[in-house]
């Protein structure tokens, strides 16, 4: 059975090899020991604080095959995008240009940085290992987020986002890169995202457009891969997506890939997830995303059981997995 | 050849002008009731209280001995975009750089502008095609720098010129096609055009109002930023020799240059001299502009003389056709600063 | 009793009348019988047209006393705002200036002129007698509308707006107004509504900024009345945030009022409206907004009356008022 | 007097001059490490190969009658820009109108640019007070129109001076109080400070990228728009007479006006003279000043001289203060088009 835990410093190699695995897109799971290292300790740090409204902490999960001890996938939360440094998006713009005197409507699309989703709470660093995708534990490594997010509300802000992989080339160089962020950078798109990874953003401020890039003067191709999801991000896109997160007004800086949003209480989860006190036992039919109300030991599963209003039955294998003991209050969502 | 001032009778020759004019030319249309209105503010300026506002005066070239036939004309505007928005794009560099991640970039923009709102400006230019020789087309052009010269309180201290932009034979801009075809959805001609005819508040409606990165532009239009076309050329050449210069403005349709000097500072304004018309037989010496001073008929004529502690000599005939009498005074200048 | 109902042209003095007592900031309510009367004909006709998408078309609604046949309110409701020329708005930006070296983090507001709001539905001309103002029948003249847009969605779009009219001096001037608008017009703001509600909007491409303005470089006053609500907004304003709209984004370009907006399935007389037939009767203890469900003969109020799922009770007066017999559909909503 | 080329030895004496200069001078903070820097880079720029962009000279003026003391400083650089970005404001025009309604809007704009990437510079001029007189300054300033004659191939053909803007006795500035301090939270002194110490990055980062109406600056800023401080107007004076013009660029922080001409223009350059120096015990005449022609120790003085067909009269004196043996050739101008 696969677990979701809070990463501990002793997962660092196994987070290691899927950061190594993971595709160049996702900036938030570079391969550097200390970046990586950086992120479990801060998350250690974050959940071993007190926090009354959401700033720099951020989550780091990881779940793991309870029979191999073997870790099959990771995710995080920034409980605030941009808290050091502005987080930036293009806003997807449309300006109208009309001569009634001629007859003329033109709708022109432009792209104009922002810094709208700023303090948003983000998800990040998705990756489970491709055998894995599209079951019910790539839905687990997303969603366990979303759980720990409507269990500690205070901890997150009221808007959730997070950014897409937007595609690229068999070679890995993205289009809409090429067409636009090459212009102002003058660096391929693999050396910004790894510049994004280990520097920061700070430089974005220094080499971004200031004004507007008007749609129509774009190259085709990059107008093309504009809100284009990349096949490697499928996965977290169709969970997002079903969970009630929208895809049209932003979209990434580098690639162009959208930048899903939803306001945290509409989150199909958070909305559907309910307390229940746990019970013994075997059978049922539900499916279940469940997690535990523990923040000094939180651990999330799938399971088939049953469960009304009040109450979930769970098998001894799973209150042993998650730690859990009968008349604990766990949380669960349909799956 | 004699330059002088529009008269209403001058209509018809116009029309016909007007018609053998190309795209490009957008001061002057083949539009009757524009032409109409024009050769009216022309003569009106006449009588007008000296202010640049006041000021749109035209200049026929008359081919004097085949009964006065019309084969060009130019004209000079007061101070433009006091009534509608005079646009141009400005040439403009955006640096980026991070020393952090080691990288320095330079741009160029385009950054839409009313910067040379209230000028003065060299407009109308055009002459018959039979009649591009001997100098004619000096004249018609630097004739204006002597009204300049006689009568700068009508004009804005600023002097500029639109210079023709690059395009192929059919009319087909790259720069056009490259950025104004998207936001306007027309053919370049059709924008010409309405300029022309003072249609200009499209422009507001339809124009990016953001500054362009000229990098998303084809490399063909970021090619002819601020280039003349061809047939330009040698207006461009006799401009600067009179000290006119580009100053990163540019069209916004076709990216041609836009160029300025100061009033003062054009050679033949600088230059030229008030002399006393003295009539001689035969005269002889370098090419020089004359012209007669006058407000409501002014006429400029070439002559080969050279000036005297005397005066200026005449032969009887140019004195007559400047309409004036010997012993009056003329303002002079040589054609060209070269001879 | 009164009874809201889709105008007719014989309205026209009547609503001349209530146009002479609007407030200056309504310019959707011009007291030119001319445009009055061109809202009514374009209501009439466009409920006469069989529409698949919502266009050019607008609705205008009268409250009647129906003892005195006295109006007593009107309120429109436009398609599409913006259709033939674009609906502007300053968005609400935030700059973030942030520079780490010298641990400076700004935000900086700005005003941008846009037209996010382009194509949406417009609820407009709202004005009652002061007399009926926080009485329920304030209340049915602003929302008998939500129930028409519930009966007839394919008529109007996804999102809902109206503007709220900004504050003004006791002189009718306003302090936005002085500090923006006036640098661009040249001319007082009461001009500028007449022109905007006589000649439409072409001016203002011609004339707005196009370059956002920076809030901190505007006058104190003005930036005091960015998003505030005219005490004779206070009406639609309590009303429409009732219902779950929103006034954080955008603002009135010219006396800086809160521009409301509200996706169409989330507002709550939409979302808790219900279809129900009609059954005659007295007494019952709920207070229902009521619609008929006929486009030929729109009638609307408010009743205390008894209803459930599937039925509502009504009285022989109400009726006849609204011309219904036993048996018809209408729309109702808690009140 | 005398200026030459700043050696790494004159670095006590230039932390002390630079600790009297004010606010406002941002290229000579009293800063140990830059100025040792800017020394080091005048010393390199002389053996680099000739490219605007190797340039940064620095040359000081020295009381030669009292054992060499550095009483002035004054520097060129080749071309601006170049790692970090150069900014100024553009004060540009927007026209708003609308004939349905009848209203004409004419509206000043700032427009943040880098428009002057890779000019040449007139920069970290200083004289110490109690030596503003007998033609000092201008010697000081305009000794380095004859280096640009000189190597003009190491400077960019556009040759630019920043000038001080508008601010008060305590150093505030009122366009910076009016623009500045909402996007900086700093004082004047303190980003004026910063960019002299070349923490640059800060500007990008916290700067507005909008253009800015400047209808909503306060009356005070908007009248100092491209106006000098009162100290500052003999500088401009001198350097309108050598053909600089303000072409709407200002100081971002404070507003000054940036002055430019190209480097052929400059008069001192334009009329500058190669010349034999032809030793004679007294010599009288005009005032010129006189370069040595050399790059690695250039020298400048002033003498009261007539050119005459042989040469150039000069003291032995004055031969063996530029470093030169009789017969050599120097450049010489006069110091003034006015004399």
């Amino acid at each position: 059975m696969f677990v979701l835990r809070s990463s501990r410093m002793s997962d660092l190699p196994g987070v290691e090899l899927l950061a190594r695995e993971s595709p160049v897109g996702v900036t938030s799971l570079p391969e550097s020991r200390d970046t990586l290292a950086g992120k479990i300790q801060s998350s250690i740090d974050s959940l071993a604080a007190d926090i009354g409204f959401h700033g720099e902490e951020s989550y780091f999960f990881v779940q793991e095959d309870t029979d191999s001890g073997e870790l099959v996938g990771v995710s995080a939360i920034v409980a605030s995008a941009g808290f050091n440094e502005p987080f930036y998006s293009y806003r997807n713009e449309t300006f109208i240009h009309a001569s009634p005197g001629l007859g003329i409507h033109n709708k022109i699309h432009a792209l104009s940085l922002c810094h709208d989703l700023t303090g948003n709470t983000l998800l990040a660093s998705f990756h489970v290992r491709p055998a894995l995708r599209f079951s019910r534990w790539s839905d687990l490594q997303s969603r366990a987020r979303l759980l720990f997010i409507a269990q500690w509300p205070e901890r997150f802000a009221d808007s959730v986002v997070s950014e897409m992989m937007g595609v690229t080339r068999p070679d890995g160089s993205s289009p809409f890169w090429d067409s636009v962020g090459r212009r102002f950078f003058g660096i391929d798109y693999q050396d910004v995202e790894y510049h994004c990874g280990v520097n920061g953003r700070k430089f974005i401020a220094e080499l971004m457009p200031h004004h507007p890039l008007y749609v129509p003067l774009l190259a085709d191709d990059a107008q093309a891969a504009m809100g284009q999801v990349n096949p490697d991000s499928e996965v977290p896109y169709e969970v997002l997506t079903r969970e009630g997160f929208e895809a049209e007004n932003y979209i990434d800086i580098f690639d162009g890939g959208p930048t899903l949003h939803c306001a945290t209480r509409a989150i199909r989860s958070v909305a559907q997830s309910r307390l229940v006190q746990v019970a013994a036992g075997e059978g049922g039919q539900g499916d279940w995303l469940l997690a535990t109300t523990r923040r000094d030991d939180f651990r999330a599963t799938v399971v088939t059981a049953a469960a009304d209003g009040e109450r979930i039955t769970l098998s001894r294998e799973v209150l042993d997995r998650l730690g859990l003991s009968v008349g604990d209050l766990v949380r669960i969502a349909p799956l | 050849m004699l330059i002088r001032s529009i008269r209403t009778t001058d209509f018809d020759a116009l029309m016909t002008l007007a018609s053998d004019s190309g795209v490009g030319v957008t001061t002057l249309p083949a539009n009757e009731e524009r032409l109409t209105r024009r050769i009216a503010a022309s003569v009106a300026s006449q009588a007008a209280a000296p202010d640049p506002a006041n000021s749109s005066f035209v200049f026929v070239l008359e081919n004097d001995e085949q009964a006065g036939q019309v084969v060009g004309i130019c004209g000079i505007e007061g101070s433009v975009g006091l009534t509608e928005p005079w646009y141009t794009y400005r040439v403009g560099t955006a640096v980026h750089t991070s020393r952090e991640i080691g990288v320095y970039r330079r741009l160029d923009t385009l950054f839409l502008n009313n910067d040379l709102t209230g000028a003065a400006e060299l407009c109308s230019l055009f002459l018959h095609p039979e009649w591009r020789r001997d100098g004619n087309g000096s004249l018609l052009s630097k004739s204006r720098f002597l009204f300049l010269a006689e009568f700068p309180e009508r004009f804005d201290r600023r002097v500029i010129a639109e210079m023709r932009g690059v395009s192929d034979e059919n009319g087909r801009s790259p720069f056009w096609e490259s950025l104004g075809r998207h936001f306007f959805k027309m053919d370049f001609s059709e924008a010409d055009y309405l300029t022309g005819i003072g249609q200009k508040s499209f422009i507001a409606e339809l124009m990016p109002q953001h500054p362009v990165y000229t990098a998303f532009l084809s490399d063909e239009a970021r090619a002819v930023i601020g280039k003349v076309h061809d047939n330009t050329l040698p207006a461009l050449v006799m401009l600067e020799g009179e000290g006119f210069r580009y100053n990163n403005s540019v069209d916004i349709f076709d990216a041609g240059p836009t160029i300025e000097c100061p009033l003062p500072d054009i050679r033949a304004v600088r230059d030229s001299q008030v002399l006393t018309a003295k009539p001689e037989d035969e005269t002889q010496g370098r090419t020089w502009m004359v012209a007669n001073r006058r407000l409501d008929d002014f006429r400029v004529c070439l002559a080969q003389t050279e000036p005297t502690p005397m005066g200026l000599p005449l032969t009887p005939a140019l004195i007559a056709k400047l309409g004036i009498a010997p012993g009056d005074s003329v303002r002079a200048v040589l054609l060209s600063s070269k001879n």
